[in-house]
């Protein structure tokens, strides 16, 4: 056996560019380098025309590699518009006809695709450790967006039975909850450090879907704070192919900015 | 009447217990001259809303001049979270009241329009509405019955902004990049506008852009001239974040004592001339390289 | 007698220009030229620090003269700002601390100060004449904004007993309905081309203040759709002054744009 | 693919009986070649909205293209009513669904932001709310009980636009002046995007000057080339409007059958290139002339 020449955060962008067409418009939030590489590798091979709004601002930024930050102007460079907020951006948004999907990484996800970036502890008041808060992610679970997950800390501490707060709306907790909310869109796929999961289509727990090449499903099971669904035999997540490995590494992301998420 | 005036002047427009909106855009924008000003004057008490909250949220709560954030998100994007803040709210000495963008621009949507509400279908399903039972209603929609979310007009009492330019009379103007939030919707629903600029500029040099002008002088309290007034966090385009003082800030804020001593250190400067001899031509210089990051 | 030295749209605009203060914001709009002459005449004279948005978009503009239209770019020549109307505009203008007075042009303007630019006659749905429409004025009566009218056609027909319908809030049926709706502001004054009226402080009626030179109460009287307060002796409407006039005619508007109103 | 298009190919984006918002600003930039195009298309049943709808609606309502309007006000400003468009009300065979400003604007935002609807403090007290039961409602704020009104969501079914410049892209670009409503709320409420343009421009033109970008090429459906594209309305900074052809129009719209031929003359130019020919290069000088008018 040989060994691959791609490492986990190359394969976690080509597992992730997968979920994305030509057809969708996607934004990027705060430290999202993983989504961003993502998004450009889609654009560089599968998905010419997908749209991206570069730090929520830049519209098809041209950016000469991925910077340090995903939410600061040298990401949306050769923007072709500077996309207001207040009026622009949220009104596309909440239509409900554009960006229709949306990146996610919470401190906590649950079984149910529910995403925490609040705080941990029981106590919402008291918390053993307050995190950065909801940002967009309290809006994005609920209008409609279809998420995509992505964590690169697949262990029970981020993959919780269930989250501590619900900072992300996801299948809330299971079945047509969502649905009777009125609440369209909902989590379609989690891309992790050792797998890729997504829901299942009634009870909306997360099921496994594919190993990562060299993880074995004990593992993934192992690793996970829940009963991971499990229908019969889990395929290899597809590894990237060299070509996409070499887009990411010379062309999109020169400066392995994607490995700032594994720190 | 001039409204040119100094950082003292200007925060003292700014009472122990107020409600301050700050712009803020993580590692962005951050009108630090008056968070510096602030600290100086040991304002005590404030509540503090921003978009992005980052640093100068950290060095408030540090202080302990902010007693409760209001608002989406305090982070330093890629240099993590801010630790003064994290541990004010651990225990128990700073408040977060915590809503999704939608919820905190839909409050201060109502605020700037003087609407006793705007609503959201954001945060329909998550937790964030049964902790403000105060400003958070279900409602249904009128024509169809359907349950959109209600939101509380916010009117904090004051905001600091910074912007490109700006002129005695207090005519704002915007030189390029976006239009945060912050800058559209704070004059609107705050009681009081201090506006920090790069760039003083006549009346005439206002006249002759007035497409670039975006606020109007009479939603303008104050003018203050700070030029690189937003390091260490960037203000396109003429300044990146500083990177050295970010990663330096994130090794001393592990630790109260040393990040109080930094934050005295810089507050010690009394004029934004002094201050930047403080950071040094050589880390100035740096911040205008956006190559380097690009 | 001597022939007095002004017309009577400049005695008008010398009248409205009167109402304003320095401490003021105000803005016009469509064929607003009394109210834009009276603006500049009150910035030329004892309010120096009026704000004026021209045509609700240029901040202190500076038009060379009053021209044709006001509501085109030539009126805010030289302005500080090009205020967006949709976030910018109506945010102040709902605001309720700024843009407080309003100058306001009724096809019918009734004894509470209600305006009617909508419809004449009695059915709204097969109008005798349809108006041009509400426009701000079906705001602007009822965000708080105090009322400054006028009108250079004082008859029986713009002045009305009853407008055919509200299109503009004045006192509505008078008294303090006004207030049990929770109207803040309403008309203070209606400046017309026979005289200047206010309204009674607790009836909320129409009421003569003055009538302008040469002009006699029994002739306003006559001219009014419905009973005017009289409160003792009325006076004569101030003229302006030669340096007014002077100010109107070779500053301020010298092509003579206020007469358009008088078509 | 590119979404430059003829104006014969943008109109049939456009069905008989369709909800229109149409750009306009009295005498301002009316999209005036799309209006000819659905003239010379025979458009039916239209509902037409504009904020302040000008010569555009009063051609159609002589065409008996437009069978409603939906908005604040129909008027030329300086050149008075719409004849036509008063007439067709008056007959009873056009309906003025009639709102305030904020009004019309509060049902498009909500519109645009999918949300139900929207609040407004404008109308209370007038006779407007209650001529439309189905759209406007009181609504009791849950926080206070005071009384505001709800105006439904409005969406419809497409726009007509004019701006400055256009890349085939179908990212539209805005030059100077203020930005009125229309451009910045009908692509986001209205299915479908059609903006008629000054100037095409590559995608690069577009990149090099961001900031000017007001409508993304993801909410645009078709560009047309239209020099002058608002004639006999002014566009700033180009061209202001044709006072000539305004008043002869308020001359011949006194009588129909002189209104009719005069539209079906200028409508019988097949291009925008025919049209600008039939109104001459010297009348097109003089909108070139704001000296004129300033």
């Amino acid at each position: 056996m040989t060994t691959p020449d791609y490492t986990v955060d190359e394969l976690m962008v080509a597992a992730l560019s997968r979920h994305l067409e030509s057809a969708d418009q996607v934004c990027n939030g705060a430290a999202s380098f993983i989504p961003v590489c993502a998004f450009a590798l889609a654009r560089a091979t599968h998905a010419p025309d997908l749209v991206w709004l570069a730090g929520a601002v830049g519209l098809d930024a041209r950016p000469r590699r991925v910077p340090a930050s995903t939410l600061e102007a040298p990401l949306w460079h050769r923007a072709s518009m500077y996309m207001p907020q207040l009026e622009d951006f949220w009104s596309y948004a909440l239509n409900g006809r554009w960006l229709t999907k949306f990146c996610v990484r919470g401190a906590q996800i649950d079984r149910y695709g529910n995403a925490n970036n609040s705080v941990i502890g029981d106590d919402y008041h008291h918390p053993k450790v307050r995190l950065p808060g909801s940002a967009g992610l309290g809006d994005m679970g609920s209008i409609g967006k279809r998420l995509l997950y992505w964590t690169t800390t697949h262990n029970p501490r981020t993959l919780v039975e269930r989250v501590d707060f619900v900072t992300c709306a996801g299948w809330l907790r299971g079945g047509d909850e969502r649905e009777r909310l009125g609440l369209a869109g909902g989590p379609e796929v989690v891309v992790s450090d050792l797998a890729v999961m997504d829901f299942h289509p009634r009870s909306k727990r997360m099921r496994l879907r594919s190993v990562h090449p060299g993880v074995t499903v004990e593992q993934v099971v192992e690793a996970t704070g829940f009963d991971l669904v499990i229908d019969g035999d889990v395929p290899e997540t597809e590894p990237p192919t060299d070509e996409q490995v070499r887009l990411i590494r010379e062309e999109i992301d020169p400066d392995g900015a994607r490995r700032r998420e594994f720190a | 009447m001039s409204k040119i005036m100094s950082a003292a002047d200007a925060a003292a427009l700014i009472g122990d217990g107020d409600h301050v909106a700050v712009q803020s855009m993580g590692t962005q924008g951050i009108p630090m001259l008056m968070v510096r000003e602030l600290i100086r004057q040991q304002r005590r008490d404030l509540t503090v809303t921003s978009v992005v909250a980052g640093i100068g949220i950290d060095w408030l709560s540090f202080k302990g001049v902010m007693s409760r954030f209001c608002g989406p998100i305090v982070s330093m994007e890629r240099f993590g979270l801010c630790q003064g803040f994290r541990r004010g709210v651990q225990a128990g000495a700073i408040n977060f009241e915590e809503y999704s963008e939608t919820g905190i621009l839909a409050r201060l949507a109502a605020g700037a329009r003087n609407l006793p509400f705007q609503i959201t279908r954001g945060m329909i399903g998550t937790d964030i509405p049964a902790l403000h039972p105060d400003t958070i209603r279900e409602l249904a929609d009128p024509f169809t019955g359907e349950i959109v979310l209600a939101l509380r007009a916010l009117r904090p009492d004051v905001c600091i902004l910074h912007a490109h330019r700006g002129d005695e009379r207090g005519n704002i103007q915007y030189g390029g990049g976006t239009i945060w939030p912050d800058v559209q919707i704070y004059p609107k629903a705050c009681g009081r506008t201090i506006v920090t600029v790069e760039e003083l500029i006549t009346e005439d040099q206002t006249r002759a852009n007035p497409q670039e002008t975006v606020i109007p002088h009479f939603a303008v309290d104050a003018v203050v001239h700070a030029p690189s007034g937003c390091h260490p966090t960037s203000f396109f385009p003429g300044y990146v974040y500083d990177e050295a003082f970010h990663e330096e800030w994130v090794r001393v804020s592990r630790d109260p004592e040393q990040a109080i001593a930094t934050i005295d250190r810089y507050c010690a400067a009394d004029t934004q001339q002094q201050y930047l001899e403080l950071i040094g031509e050589a880390a100035l210089a740096a911040t205008r390289n956006w190559r380097k990051l690009a």
